[in-house]
């Protein structure tokens, strides 16, 4: 059995013009900071658009953006990953490892290496023993818990006392563009709409900002780079799209799926890593991973199997959570503020290309979020923690997807066994 | 003429599978700058000899020599270092990859990635007459645009001896004869082909030697200008060469199936892909539709079976009392049962659960019909047993009903699909290339039970690639050009150079 | 140009409204201290001879070493083991999705392998206690944080954490400056809101309306990565300090990290839980910032618990361990905390006299 | 058709294996493997260690059930977790809130607990099926969101009651709870197994008996085939999804049934990531599902066991993985062992003789 996503149905071919990819990114971008800005502006809520907000975003989304990366290619090789999760885990006690007694970059390598450890077996057992992917990962998310809970328990206890916490780890330093970051704090400070707003967003990115943080920021151009327009890249991917005609065309695919798997690994547990090693992390400690792995995953999915997606995926992940965090129920308020203005825009081009069920559908929606901004002062506290959640499945829900998953994911792949 | 020497031999080739054994003590010799062509039954082991030789599989027994050297071919890239090259019967692209990606990938090293390979493959492509962006996903091609792609695939690596395991299959005449250019071309320039089709008139057209496979292993080696079809397909089957020619006419006027006005918008909504199609096809005739791939066929008969709703225009098909009733609304489950029986172009997308037994094939499309289905209850016993009796008079070869219907051969299959549409005692049949890549054997059988169906009244629209049997079997051919009927012709009278310049549309700016 | 930002000069913390010096926002005289507020309090327990008990210890997710209630329960033993040479028996911990059967099926495995008495903890052990206990009649079961069972081999384990939070109150009333203090809760669970309940209410007694308290959880009830998610806690708790409270208290269990962290990079001050969280190893980068914690002291309860079987009559035991028995309370490790200890015993005593009557449920 | 060596040797294989292979981590730790082995099969024989592994195995059947319906469809409902979760807590509360006569009042909780594991399950569906948003992201955040709404509803202030310092829901009565096989010393087992054995067999005659079934099976195999003979992949796809999530809505009701009789806020959590393994453990059949719930459940309480001669709980996550690891890797190899063995089997009676091909494939 081979689980595999939804397939595009090749008959239906789109020969319609279409930006070309990055367009299409940078306008949802200014979009997205249009509604936010006015929101932020009519709602009163600057929090939507500060400074802070976009640190923190930057800060909660890096884990989960190292985790889709390593997702991706993961599955652009045509293996599902389940397993980031238990990679991350392994990252996290590696890092912190290699942090105590060598400090930072050290720890960041420990942690890339075990996650790397994690990838591998999990391409041993997916790609040499044909193991359902799936099970696979389960089994990689319990042995990765029990495996850093054995090595904490072994390592870190005599010198800290506690099984499930490490002794106290050396962290990045972080870096600011003093100079930008100043010139666009004015500006944010002037409070004039939008221009304000985008300083504010983009003031946050240039301060306090760890080298991990670049780095893994700029592990996105470079993902697209390598798998995109390398040779490495174009054989990795066509493992993903069809094994065999890779290997019909000398391409050894068992060789590329452990690369990228392992690399998956690798990600995975740099994202552990960043957990760890960044200022205000928690050194090694027992879950607290918990279920980042997963929402990385997703993250990749809602980026279509693309870096620039999914780094959007993690953004606005990141973002949602760190509002939350900091602004409690007012700021998701204002976010549904928002969320009604986007959905009239919307509705609006709907309208105007004359797909009727969806405007109706985008003014139904929009009504709801109204109808919730309008009648609460406070959502249910209960639910405000989730509201990356729900942002995630309302993103989804509005913009739809035409998904291109990898043709062969999740397909067993024997060599000389075609079908 | 001074014999050149040979450039491949195969030497008491060997290779099992489990439950069968696919080749037996195969001998090939290939000379160099000729075009060997491999002919056989489905079955017979041509694809796996092939394979065989491109290192995709390892021969239990036997040895290979390329240009006088034993060689070991452990895998592609080995046969690919040693010049061979291989186009594959099932297309080995990547959909989601582009036409320049499918090609570089795994000889990026040859002329790196960049302008140089952009030129390389612009020259091939010209050569080939592949005139599409190299930058559109492979997915948006059509069949014979694929196929170019998997020719300028072997070129491009540099391969001097080349492959080609039913590149016809699938073409048009126009695009055959186009294919045979290059490959007449490429010839002249000291290339070497092994060449395997189903279609005998195109091997004797283009090769210079063919070697018959019988049974998994070497019946001989003919010179075809010396053999008729008649004769290279009884060394194949020891049986006649059939023909698909209709003799009387058992046509008549009540009408079965009639469409009118049938547009269908294309999925972007801003074109047409079926344009004020209207036909009518009446009991006991068969109405062929000829066409180069992708003018629309494949979507008036997905219309008419119910997976594409009509944008415009009525299906209304004759109940069982005679008279014609609008089908238009409803499904393809409710068409099927309203007596449709559907032949899909694709058996392996449309026909077949290729990981299911048999039998549970026997049931799809029929699982709410006796005697496999009671409604809501399937009956295993019986689908057993009524696929045992399909096994039994469509011939199809295989061990048993429980055996994975991926693990048949084409022709085969394409048999066990004939026979489950013809159970379900049909009003109609619409049988989109009934008889694709399936060998002289099985194209006689399904050509039979078809005239044998079309006997007791049975209306059949039949859309087909292979003109000889449009010709041959159909009663009256409508000609499809990019989504409307524009054309009809008496099959009793047209040739099929007339009818491939009607279809590519030279007949319609003439008048 | 592109400069490395040096410790703790970050976000300008702490707004700059408000007022100035510390204990400049108290409003509320503090009650008189007692005399002699140096007086040893716990229970003297003579010669006790302990040596046919072997305790059993069942602990909640996390176990021994957690720095937390698990790890004090765990002290208490030790202790007990040391003074009156009970025999120490098997220990678990949970692990973090076991079902509940598992939960009976190690108390009975304890009690089968002669465990006695055996000493559950945390409330979620309530429920295999309640199963467990009648089972084995011969067998003593405490159960820590719970006292709905009602059994008679089970000793209810209670804390008056509300008392101790309304000390950390107070203390967080006289170290503000800015009149704005903060609670971080982990989970929004029954247990954790008595902690931000007495701590509202201490806030309130030193500072009245001077003070404003702003309570936050980070997850709801029965998510419990709450309590493990430092990096979270620390943007919330930064978000806090930037929105004007300069002390925080948290309940956070290891997410506590994460605030701590956010007071020290942001000029701040916190105060700890459970354990002298001053005094920790793993917080040892942080620990000026924890100018005290609010104890609950499982290890008092604990090892009294384990006196009061060997004398054969733990229904001796307080029903609750709240100030006046020392089972909560705060700790004196920072010298920062020496300049209030004088108010805080005042409070104590007027909790402990009943003078005060901390609720321990939020007000409002 | 069963073979019984393809079936039963790779368990044993794996055993052996993730034997090997736990022994090292053992060993490391300074633990005795012997010891350890012997106490987890010991287990089995002491107080009522093997009836509750059986009840957890039950659990984990209905799980495991409830994902392989979703692959069938190849559907991957990773969100069995939320939607069993989201089930439990809204039956616990009806049934609370309900008096009905006995049978009736458990029929009407089971009846609660699949429409709203169902309902839970309906919205990736419908995104799915409208919009084209992956199951996978969608359930994965419903996952989480789950938490909050249990959290809500089981406040005071809604529909919850606290106790000592537990929230919970309201207790089902007498009438609403099922009762269990009492085995005497051995324990009880829960009365649920019956209904969990029917719904495995009621899964076998769904797939391999009815229409539907087939309809399901042949559209998760390929849905252009199955177009192409009348089944509408859309449908299938809502209609894998709600019943995977109907049938997850009763994960938890043999412990809400048979043994809690409340929801509550410590409630255990995973069996719906359990439920996904334990399902492709048994390649979706529900015999192998069994095998695979059991096996699951026995390890997790081995986890316990081993507690008490002192190797820590992690070792036990540890041979969890491996073992888990290690059957579907024997699985594999059995697999291609069988596959070389066949061919020799070919060689041999065909004596290289063209034999096999006249009944396999050629004219
Ligand atoms: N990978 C495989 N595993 C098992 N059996 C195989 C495999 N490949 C081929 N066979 C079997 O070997 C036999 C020969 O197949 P082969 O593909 O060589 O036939 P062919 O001559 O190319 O037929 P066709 O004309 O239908 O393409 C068939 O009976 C087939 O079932
Ligand atoms: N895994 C397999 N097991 C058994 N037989 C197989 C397997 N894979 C392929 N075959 C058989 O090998 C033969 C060759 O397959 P191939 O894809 O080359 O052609 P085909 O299915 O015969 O194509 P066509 O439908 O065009 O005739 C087929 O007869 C097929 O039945
Ligand atoms: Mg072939
Ligand atoms: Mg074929």
């Amino acid at each position: 059995m081979s689980t595999v996503m939804e397939k595009p149905d090749p008959t239906v071919t789109t020969s319609k013009r279409r930006l070309p990819g990055w367009a299409r990114g940078a306008l949802w971008a200014v979009v997205a900071i249009g509604v936010l800005s006015t929101a932020s502006y009519l709602t009163d809520m600057p929090i939507l658009t500060s400074s802070d907000t976009s640190q923190t975003a930057l800060r909660l989304g890096l884990p989960i953006l190292l985790a889709a990366i390593g997702g991706l290619w993961a599955e652009r090789a045509g293996v599902m990953n389940i397993g980031l999760e238990g990679m991350m885990i392994l990252g996290t006690w590696g890092s912190a490892w290699g942090a105590y007694y060598g400090g930072v970059w050290v720890g960041l390598a420990a942690g890339i290496l075990f996650g790397l450890l994690g990838g591998l077996l999990h391409a041993v057992a997916v790609v040499t023993f044909n193991v359902n992917h799936i099970v696979s990962g389960v089994a990689i998310n319990l042995l990765g818990l029990g495996v850093a809970q054995y090595l904490a328990t072994l390592v870190f206890e005599p010198i800290s006392g506690n099984p499930r916490e490490s002794p106290p780890v050396a962290k990045f330093d972080t870096y600011s563009a003093t100079f930008l970051s100043d010139w666009l704090g004015a500006l944010e400070d002037e409070q004039r709409v939008v221009l304000s707003d985008v300083a504010g967003l983009l003031r946050g990115l240039v301060t306090h900002v760890s080298p991990l943080a670049m780095i893994a920021l700029l592990l996105v151009p470079a993902s697209y780079f390598i798998l995109w327009r390398t040779r490495f890249g174009l054989r990795l991917r066509s493992c993903g799209e069809s094994p065999v005609a890779a290997e019909s065309l000398g391409v050894n695919v068992y060789l590329h799926k452990y690369i990228a798997v392992a690399a998956s690994g690798g990600f995975a547990g740099m994202g552990g890593a960043s957990l760890v090693l960044l200022e205000g992390g928690a050194d090694y400690l027992e879950n607290q991973v918990n279920g980042r792995g997963y929402i990385g995953l997703a993250a990749m999915i809602f980026g279509n199997y693309r870096p620039s997606g999914l780094l959007g995926g993690a953004a606005l992940f990141g973002y949602a959570d760190g509002l939350q965090l900091s602004g409690g129920g007012a700021a998701v308020l204002a976010l549904c503020y928002g969320a009604v203005l986007l959905l009239a825009i919307i509705v609006v081009l709907q309208l105007i290309r004359r797909h009727w069920w969806a405007a109706a559908g985008g003014v139904a929606g929009a009504a709801v979020l109204y109808w919730i901004y309008w009648t609460n002062d406070e959502l249910p506290s209960d639910l405000i923690p989730y509201t990356p959640h729900f942002v995630t499945i309302i993103v989804l829900a509005v913009a739809a997807q035409r998904l291109r998953v990898p043709k062969a994911i999740g397909q067993q792949y024997r060599r000389g066994e075609d079908t | 003429m001074t014999e050149p020497e040979p450039v491949v031999e195969l030497t008491g080739i060997t290779k099992r599978f489990p439950g069968v054994v696919a080749n037996s003590d195969v001998h090939l010799t290939v000379r160099a700058g000729e075009v060997h062509a491999v002919c056989g039954e489905n079955g017979a082991g041509k694809s796996t000899l092939m394979k065989i030789l491109y290192g995709m599989q390892q021969p239990d027994e036997g040895t290979i020599s390329v240009g006088g050297e034993v060689v070991e071919l452990r895998n592609p890239q080995d046969a690919i270092k040693a010049g061979i090259g291989m186009v594959h019967q099932h297309f080995m692209l990547a959909d989601n990859l582009t036409v320049r990606e499918n090609v570089l990938l795994g000889a990026e090293g040859l002329y790196g990635m960049g302008r140089k390979a952009r030129a390389k493959l612009a020259e091939l492509s010209d050569r080939t007459g592949l005139h599409v962006d190299p930058d559109t996903l492979v997915e948006n091609l059509g069949v014979a645009d694929r196929q170019r792609v998997e020719i300028v695939k072997v070129l491009f690596r540099g391969a001097r001896i080349v492959i080609l395991d039913e590149p016809t299959a699938v073409l048009v005449p126009q695009e055959v004869d186009a294919l045979f250019e290059t490959v007449r071309s490429m010839q002249a320039d000291g290339y070497t082909f092994l060449f395997i089709s189903h279609k005998l008139d195109e091997v004797r057209a283009i090769a210079d030697e063919v070697t018959v496979i019988r049974r998994g292993t070497t019946v001989g080696t003919v010179d075809p200008k010396e053999v008729t079809s008649r004769q290279l397909a009884e060394m194949m089957v020891g049986s006649e060469l059939p023909s698909p020619e209709t003799r009387e006419s058992t046509v008549t006027d009540r009408p079965v199936l009639r469409v009118s006005e049938l547009r269908l918008d294309a999925d972007d909504g801003d074109r047409s892909v079926l344009d004020d199609v209207s036909l009518t096809v009446r009991a006991g005739e068969i109405v062929g539709i000829a066409g180069v791939e992708g003018n629309g066929q494949t979507e008036l008969v997905e219309t008419v079976m119910g997976m594409r709703k009509a944008s415009a225009g009525t299906v209304e098909l004759a109940s069982s009392g005679g008279e014609l009733r609008d089908i238009t609304r409803l499904g393809t489950l409710a068409r099927r049962e309203a007596g449709i029986g559907y032949i899909a172009e694709d058996r392996h997308r449309h026909g077949l659960l290729l990981r299911q037994p048999l039998w549970s094939n026997r049931i799809l499309g029929y699982q709410t019909r006796e005697p496999v289905s009671s409604g809501r209850l399937i009956n295993p016993a019986a689908a057993r047993q009524d696929t045992e009796r399909v096994v039994e008079e469509y011939d199809v070869r295989t061990p048993g009903v429980e055996v994975l219907a991926g693990a048949l051969s084409g022709g085969n299959q394409q048999k066990l699909i004939v026979g489950r549409e013809l159970s379900g005692e049909p009003v109609l049949l619409i049988a989109a290339h009934p008889t694709r890549g399936v060998d002289v054997g099985a194209q006689a059988l399904i050509w039979e039970q078809m005239r044998a169906a079309r006997h007791n009244g049975l209306a059949v629209l039949l859309v087909s690639a292979d003109l000889d049997e449009l010709i041959g079997l159909s009663d009256t051919i409508r000609v499809m050009l990019r989504g409307r009927l524009v054309s009809e012709a008496d099959p009793a009278t047209v040739t099929p150079t007339e009818l491939g310049s009607a279809m590519t549309g030279a007949g319609e700016e003439a008048a | 140009g592109c400069a490395k930002d040096s410790g703790g000069d970050g976000n300008q913390a702490a707004g700059d409204g408000g007022g100035g010096e510390p204990g400049s926002c108290v409003t509320n005289e503090a009650p008189a201290a007692p005399e002699n507020s140096k007086k040893e309090q716990t229970t003297e327990h003579g010669d006790i001879d302990a040596g046919d008990l072997k305790i059993g210890l069942a602990f909640d997710v996390g176990g021994r070493g957690d720095a937390s209630f698990n790890d004090a329960a765990a002290a208490g033993v030790d202790r007990a083991v040391e003074e009156f040479g009970a025999e120490k028996g098997n220990e678990s911990p949970a692990a973090g999705s076991e079902s509940e059967a598992a939960k009976e099926q190690r108390l009975r495995q304890m009690a089968e392998q002669g465990n006695n008495p055996i000493i559950a903890v945390g409330f979620a052990y309530a429920e295999a206690v309640r199963k467990v206990a009648p089972q084995y009649p011969d067998t003593e079961f405490a159960l820590v944080d719970d006292n709905s069972v009602d059994a008679k081999n089970v000793t209810p384990l209670v804390f008056a954490e509300e008392e101790g939070s309304f000390l950390a109150g107070v203390a967080a009333a006289y170290k503000t400056s800015e009149c704005q203090v903060g609670f971080v809760g982990g989970v929004q669970t029954p247990l954790i809101k008595k902690f931000q309940a007495g701590f509202e209410q201490g806030v309130k007694a030193a500072g009245g309306d001077n003070i404003e308290v702003k309570s936050e959880y980070l997850t709801p009830a029965g998510d419990i990565s709450g309590f493990n998610d430092p990096a979270k806690a620390n943007v919330k708790s930064k978000s806090m300090i930037s929105q004007g409270s300069d002390v925080l208290f948290h309940a956070a269990g290891a997410s506590g990290q994460g605030v701590f962290e956010a007071a020290a990079t942001n000029d701040a001050l916190a105060i700890g839980v459970d354990s002298d969280q001053y005094k920790q190893k793993t917080l040892a980068d942080v620990k000026d910032v924890i100018v005290t914690s609010m104890l609950k002291k499982v290890d008092v309860a604990v090892f009294d618990y384990i006196a009061a079987v060997a004398e054969g009559d733990p229904g001796d035991l307080p029903e609750r361990f709240d100030l006046s028995v020392d089972g909560v309370g705060y700790s004196k490790s920072n010298p920062a905390i020496e300049d209030v200890t004088e108010e805080l015993e005042g409070y104590k005593k007027a909790i402990v006299d009943g003078d005060i009557e901390v609720s321990d449920t939020p007000q409002g | 058709m069963i073979n019984w060596r393809t079936a039963l040797l790779p368990p044993a294989l794996a055993i052996v294996f993730a034997m090997l292979l736990s022994s090292v981590a053992l060993l490391i730790s300074g633990a005795n493997p012997l010891e350890a082995f012997a106490t987890m099969g010991a287990q089995l024989f002491h107080g009522n260690t093997a009836v509750s592994t059986v009840n957890l195995a039950i659990v984990y059947y209905l799980a495991g059930l409830a994902a392989a319906v979703g692959f069938q469809m190849n559907v991957f409902n990773i969100g069995v977790e939320g939607q069993y979760r989201f089930a439990a807590v809204v039956a616990a509360i009806v049934g609370g809130w309900m008096q009905l006569p006995p049978v009736l009042h458990v029929i009407a909780i089971l009846v609660v607990a699949v429409a709203s594991g169902a309902l839970y399950a309906l919205l990736p569906a419908l995104l799915k099926v409208y919009r084209g948003v992956s199951e996978v992201i969608t359930t994965i955040m419903l996952n989480s969101i789950v938490f909050g709404i249990v959290a809500f509803l089981i406040n005071p202030e809604q529909f919850g009651v606290l106790h000592g310092n537990n929230l919970s829901t309201e207790e089902i009565a007498p009438s609403g709870r099922i009762p269990g096989i009492p085995l005497g010393e051995a324990g009880t087992l829960f009365g649920f197994v019956v209904i969990a054995v029917a719904l495995g067999y009621g899964y076998w005659f769904m797939l391999n008996r009815t229409r539907f079934g087939f309809e399901l099976k042949a559209s998760g195999e390929s849905k252009t085939a199955a177009a192409a003979g009348g089944v509408s992949a859309k449908k299938m796809t809502l209609a894998a999804m709600l019943i995977s999530g109907g049938v997850a809505g009763l994960v938890a009701m043999p412990e809400l049934l048979g043994r809690d009789y409340v929801y509550a806020m410590t409630a255990t959590q995973g069996y719906g990531f359990t439920g996904l393994a334990v399902a492709l453990l048994g390649r979706n059949h529900p015999a192998g599902i069994a095998f695979g719930a059991l096996l699951w459940a026995f390890l997790d309480r081995s986890a316990v066991s081993l507690e008490s001669i002192g190797i820590p709980s992690e070792i036990a996550t540890i041979m969890q993985g491996t073992i888990v690891l290690s059957v579907v890797v024997a699985y594999e190899i059995v697999r291609r062992a069988d596959l070389a063995a066949e061919q020799r089997r070919v060689g041999r009676a065909g004596n290289g003789r063209p034999a096999s091909v006249a009944e396999g494939g050629a004219v």
